[in-house]
């Protein structure tokens, strides 16, 4: 049996105290150990931003490339170990802004990856300025009049890329988190977890509380179904004084490494080199 | 002895390939070897395309300026190139069609649509009336062997395609019997053909060599003059076991293909200059993190969108300083399509063995060219994939991705998956695990680490090509795709009776300790010939070696090196 | 009065006979005749592709930049001159695949922009291989089994992210088209125009014939709601026997230019240089 | 004259960088000059931070290894930095909480946390107590100079934070001197004033730089250390009517800026180089189109993610060569903050004259850092914009944007939305009207075009500056921000005896053709000074001047520069 132990990392964390990715890094910590995942089966990508350093605090195999291109880096490593778990991570500036592009594209493919992105509405690492999901009319350094630019809904626009898996998460609610993401690992096929995660040093506005007062969970909502794109795409557009958390849709489909391996495939990584003979190949322009 | 171009032109997408590959294919078999360059616009339809062929006893790599046999399939085609025909050379035309004025060449007027019609039963057999044509004006007897390529090539098209393309064939080549048997001055046998040969392009060489190393995983995004590369891998990809996608864009592929390179696989990309400058950040993370990959750069002239169809030798400079900060990689250039299946041998070697990205510099006039290729010019080194941590011995969780091992060391890889180990790959400077670190004597030894690498790589690395006489007055010096204009430049030379030879390099970076096969002090001319407008390599080979060429021959409109241009500007 | 000679180039197509390509000039011409714009009033701002080249078969402004850039290089020309029209225009890879996240965050900021999306569900220029609009199952020189991501709905994306105008054209409804570009034109904000184009040599599937047999024009349809967001949505992911053209969405709602001019402003790229003393920007480091 | 050293060091976030600000700012104020270092870590709360004020009566523009006063916020802080204290030097730090052992430093126990609660009334106003502190120990003079100071950085809070903090500065002062009175060996009086006096980081400069050469557009994408170049002009775009925003990536930002620069406006971006490698092909289109547009680069050690918060010279070699294709770019290095203000001045000229990608390449180590600037020092040169198309007296529709008119000149700008006629700018290769060509004598020519822009630049450009000794025996060799360490290390061995100079480069490429002010062979050491590992301007210079350094010191530990380090490797 895996334990909270085995996920201790050597490595000392550097985020500000109170921060929700303390919370992200314990719900995903207690998911691989409820899923009986040992650390080396785990495979964790990001790209660079505070949240992106989270594969560090935990012993996973981690591969923390660049500034947003977490999403094509996990595909490249899924692809060749396709019986590894690989979970991205990142920032909202890292996944919609920098990583906009991968985002979209990976979705299309549907290659079987978690992601989570921390999204606290902000630009951490580099001292506050807007980002993609920042509110309108918000002061940041880059926004001195308020911001101008509509903020994406980064699930609906999952829908609409018809994304197999598309949930919300709250930092502020560790079990219920820990659940999607134990979910978002079993869901066969990309999984988008948008995490709402107070950053308590530049975003005084969407603080835990703010979140509190509006986050509501899915779950509960009787008749919900999140098979229903039509109908998540109406609930995704929810940000205001209600905010929806759980699963929004869901769907399966093939997912790309289906077009690659049969089932009992061994991973590409893990099959031995011996290429073809030149010789051979250059037959067909005798 | 006979070396001949035939050139087709016509508008795009007129059949100038087929036609041209066609004769290259029907020599290659008769034992002589071809080399097709396509002068193409940006364009599907219209416009003036123009496919060179060249046609020799002895291998040839390079094209020509001057035609001994032109085609034309339009008007534009005609205006556009009959100058280019030689004093006595042909100028195949359709007379139904136009009327090209002038003199100074053979006329050889074909009714091409005319017979394609009477006897291909398809305005579409053009082609191969002209092809006819050509060879019986060559004085051919290849034709068996034309009729064998003919048939290969249209099998998917059913026997009837084929059967009215033969006939095509021979109404072409009976007309040009019938109405110029006179101007017949060339009879050319088959020759009896000992090894096995082939004809295909360089990006197929590239595409073949990669398969043949061992490549697992493939991404790109497609982009002139390299996506033909990308074409042959997704082709066979089901074939090989190769994982193959297009990405969204060059950044998503080079990130995919690190991302591939850590997972465990022999990975690349390739693309041209502007999709390699979306790389650069990429490059700098397989440099930072350790993480073999191979990257194709077939070079188009820039800058920006530039000559999307033609060739450059302009991106050396920017794939050696591609990436910020200073760490080591590997730039190799094939000179040719056999050793194009060599050179990618190597790249995934350096690759793996250095835990470096390895850029292959090629570009139009080499990918899109088709070449003569006998098997016995045909090498390729076994792999070898560096060393690996030995995972059963030791004990759980203690593997360290970066671990100074000593001077000249490189660190062991270990694939994620492994049991009881876990690997970090970090693009920020790092501690040996792999972690974050922010120590500045320790970033002195991974700065080192990471390029110190060229001390390695530079202990065991392939010498430049000499060629020609041992007491030069000419030494050309290049790189990659020219080696064929260079040759076929000093062999005038020598044949005009001043002793030239040429120096030629396949690895470009680094560059090997050399000691100059000839003697400087007694050369007239020290020349490095470039396709590109500041001599690129010229200015990192006189810093390696600390000499300076006494001229430079810099061809920078698009079109590829010949021997007739650098004599022209010698 | 403008007329179409005005819009004459110097500069020969160099499209294929028979081209989509050729409609859509058609249509855009005669849109800007319609509308009585001069070619100096005009700028078109383009990437690279068959479709990137229109700028250069009417006599406009034009530039012509990168792949995947036209509308970046459009904001910054739209944002100094705001008084010109301009018109960005590219083909389906141009714009969805490398140009994706500019696409994405060219709708957040909604500048006064029309961009003509020329969808020929193929990479022409490059002979012809998937993009991200090419239908499920596609053979193309690099999806040699079939295309196995699934084509994004760049009109679904677009409702997604709120753009104040959404449209499809065809290429083979001239005088429609040509109404949705002056619609697009006259919409004060970021309008999207996805044109249905047959390639006639490299698309063999979605032929003039395919679209004809699907295309239905919206604005007939009763009671069809186009500020609707969600019925929006539904309308959007409609792709099969029935393909909707019109427009699909539209809000208005304020420009970018807003947040900077005020009405009667001059264009930044018409105001006179005369920048301030360092003297006075020193100050307050005094 | 004096010359101290003050670091302040602790955890991110505990208000080093406020103390420094206040030190510096009270003693440009007294007459004096003052430059601040930040070693930073890259997190916002926790790990170690340390400020470094280097206080002078001569201008001072560099940082030191050791420090006269180290105050510790925290016991990691002592453990870190307490080595680095001078033999004679002081460390204060907070008794009640931390014990810091060993010898060789006078021991300066305040109880910061203490004072500050009862004195300022607030924890916070720790850094005040601490600033307060200091001031008793250098024994000086300033406290009214200070006090207007924590006014003006507090005001926004109202009166009772103010007078808060200025309590607590005096308990601070008060506590030192009434317990370690007889430490205090230095009595500093404030100067008579002459001329107005600032203190301003590297990255206001430059903001301010660009806003005064008439910027107009600014689009750009967060990174480490530019972010506060896009903060300073964000926060001015509505008072001097900017149009600004905040890119979604460096592709985007680079791109709207070019469709700036073409709309007709002064347009920048900035970014560090991982950024900026990402905008590489842009670079390319604006050399393609000839658009004119501003890039600072401000650099940080890579390769990858690196370390982003410290200092390196490492991206030279990638601005010289960025983009596929060769074109002319001009590449300018500000050695200081003063400078800053005429290099942005010079580049919108560059670009706009010349109608080129112009690169402005600075460092962490330039950008975080904190300078007194002396207004007498500040220069900029008056608004360029080149020549522009007359279009009043032309015919409709005649405007070609590309036209030739001759060797060296620039073909003229015209607006878009110019009535009657229309701008093509395009990134393929082009006719003169700026259409999509395939024509290879035109290629040359407008290669050539866009090439030789250098030979005009080169005509009238800024040659290095000479420091020191007319006959040296040893002459150090830099480029931008290092100026400062490389004449501070050149007066030490001045001082010790050995003849010593500095030749300083702010203009990068195209390097000025100069004849050395100095006799080589008569040197003992010519030695090249770069924050990188591989010497890069070096090898630029080298091949320029056609000659070689006999030594290169390199730092590369993400560390800058300092007289000591050179001093000790040299
Ligand atoms: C190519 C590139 N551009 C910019 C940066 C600078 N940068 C680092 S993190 C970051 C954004 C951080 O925001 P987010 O992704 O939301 O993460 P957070 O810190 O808020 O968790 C940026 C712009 C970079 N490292 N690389
Ligand atoms: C950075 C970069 N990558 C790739 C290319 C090659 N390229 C030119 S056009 C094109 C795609 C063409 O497809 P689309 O945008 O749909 O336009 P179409 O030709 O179909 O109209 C590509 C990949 C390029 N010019 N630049
Ligand atoms: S800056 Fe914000 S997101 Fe980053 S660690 Fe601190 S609280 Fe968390
Ligand atoms: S390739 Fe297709 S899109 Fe391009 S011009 Fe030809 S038909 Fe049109
Ligand atoms: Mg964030
Ligand atoms: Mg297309």
């Amino acid at each position: 049996m895996v334990t909270k132990e085995d996920y201790i990392s050597s490595d000392p964390s550097s985020w500000c105290p109170g921060c929700g990715n303390f919370s992200i890094l314990q719900a995903l910590k207690q998911a691989l150990v409820e899923l009986d995942l040992a650390p080396w089966q785990v495979v964790m990508v990001s790209g660079i931003g505070q949240a992106a350093k989270i594969p560090h605090y935990l012993r996973v195999n981690c591969f923390n490339g660049l500034h947003g291109r977490a999403l094509p880096a996990a595909f490249g490593i899924k692809t060749v170990n396709h019986k590894l778990k690989v979970i991205a991570a990142g920032g909202d500036g890292d996944a919609y802004a920098e990583g906009g592009n991968h985002f979209i594209h990976a979705m299309r493919r549907n290659p079987d990856l978690t992601y989570l992105v921390h999204d606290n509405q902000i630009y951490g690492l580099t001292k506050g300025q807007a980002s993609p999901t920042t509110d309108l009319g918000m002061k940041t350094g880059t926004t001195p009049s308020g911001s101008v630019d509509i903020p994406e809904s980064p699930l609906a626009v999952a829908v609409a890329m018809n994304c197999s898996f598309v949930a919300r998460g709250f930092a502020g609610d560790i079990p219920h988190l820990a659940g999607l993401i134990k979910q978002g690992i079993n869901h066969k096929g990309f999984a988008l977890i948008d995490i709402l995660q107070p950053c308590v040093t530049f975003n005084k506005i969407n603080t835990y509380q703010w979140y509190k007062d509006r986050v509501y969970k899915l779950d509960g909502e009787p008749g919900y179904d999140p098979s229903d794109r039509v109908k998540a795409f109406e609930k995704a557009l929810e940000w205001g004084a209600k905010i929806p958390i759980g699963v929004i849709y869901s769907k399966e489909r093939p997912v790309f490494e289906d077009s690659i391996f049969k089932p009992g495939d061994a991973s590409l990584s893990r099959q031995p080199l011996n290429p073809p003979d030149f010789v051979k190949l250059l037959e067909q322009y005798l | 002895m006979f070396d001949l171009t035939i050139a087709i032109s016509g508008p795009a997408g007129a059949g100038m390939q087929s036609i041209s590959f066609t004769l290259a294919k029907t020599f290659t078999r008769a034992g002589y070897s071809a080399y097709i360059y396509h002068d193409l616009m940006s364009r599907i339809r219209g416009g003036n395309n123009t496919s060179i062929v060249r046609l020799k006893t002895a291998p040839v790599n390079s094209s020509k300026e001057t035609f001994d046999l032109l085609v034309v399939l339009d008007k534009e085609a005609a205006e556009r190139n009959r100058t280019k025909v030689k004093q006595n050379g042909f100028l195949v035309f359709d007379g139904d069609k136009i009327a090209p004025t002038g003199s100074g060449e053979n006329l050889i007027s074909v009714p091409l649509e005319k017979l394609a019609l009477e006897a291909g039963k398809d305005k579409i057999t053009i082609n191969s009336v002209a092809t006819g044509a050509v060879l019986a004006l060559l004085g051919s007897k290849v034709q068996t062997e034309c009729f064998g390529v003919v048939k290969e090539l249209f099998a998917s098209k059913g026997e009837e395609v084929v059967n009215n393309n033969i006939a095509a064939i021979k109404a072409g080549f009976n007309y040009v019997l019938a109405n110029y048997r006179e101007k017949i001055k060339l009879d050319i046998e088959p020759l009896r053909v000992v090894r096995k040969r082939f004809l295909l392009t360089g990006s197929e060489a590239l595409g073949l060599g990669a398969i043949a190393a061992g490549v697992k995983f493939y991404a790109g995004y497609p982009m002139s003059p390299s996506t033909a590369i990308m074409e042959y891998i997704a082709a066979r990809a089901k074939e090989y076991n190769i994982a193959f996608e297009q990405a969204e864009d060059e950044i998503a592929a080079i990130n995919m293909a690190i991302g591939a390179g850590y997972g465990g696989v022999r990975s690349m990309t390739a693309t041209s200059g502007g999709g390699f400058a979306l790389m650069i950040e990429g490059v700098s993370l397989a440099g930072m993190t350790e993480t073999p990959v191979v990257i194709v750069i077939a070079q188009r002239p820039g800058p920006a969108t530039g000559f999307p169809t033609r060739t450059e030798q302009g991106d050396l400079n920017m794939a050696l300083h591609a990436g910020h900060g200073d760490f080591a990689r590997v730039i190799l250039a094939p000179r040719n399509a056999a050793e194009a299946v060599y050179i990618m041998s190597k790249a995934f070697n350096y690759a793996e063995k250095y835990q470096i990205p390895v850029i292959v510099l090629t570009d139009q006039c080499f990918n899109d060219s088709s070449y003569t290729v006998n098997l016995a010019d045909v090498k390729s080194e076994p792999p070898d994939r560096g060393e690996f941590f030995n995972a059963a011995g030791a004990e759980a969780y203690t593997y360290k991705r970066y671990e100074l091992l000593g001077d000249g060391c490189i660190s062991k890889r270990m694939l994620p998956g492994t049991e009881n180990q876990v690997v970090y790959a970090d693009s920020d400077e790092h501690t040996m695990e792999g972690h974050i670190s922010e120590d500045g004597k320790f970033r002195e030894r991974m700065t080192r680490k990471r390029l110190d690498k060229y001390i390695e790589i530079a202990k065991k690395i392939d010498k430049p090509i000499y060629y020609g006489e041992a007491d030069p007055k000419v030494v050309f010096t290049g790189w990659g795709s020219s080696y064929g204009a260079l040759r076929e430049a000093a062999d005038l030379l020598n044949e005009k009776g001043i002793p030239a030879a040429v120096l030629h390099f396949n690895m470009i970076f680094p560059l090997p300790e050399i000691q100059l096969p000839f003697d400087l002090a007694s050369l007239d001319a020290f020349v490095c010939v470039e396709n590109n407008v500041t001599g690129q390599f010229a200015d990192i080979f006189e810093k390696h070696q600390r000499i300076s060429f006494t001229k430079r021959i810099l061809r920078y409109d698009g079109r590829p090196l010949t021997a007739e241009f650098i004599l022209d500007n010698l």
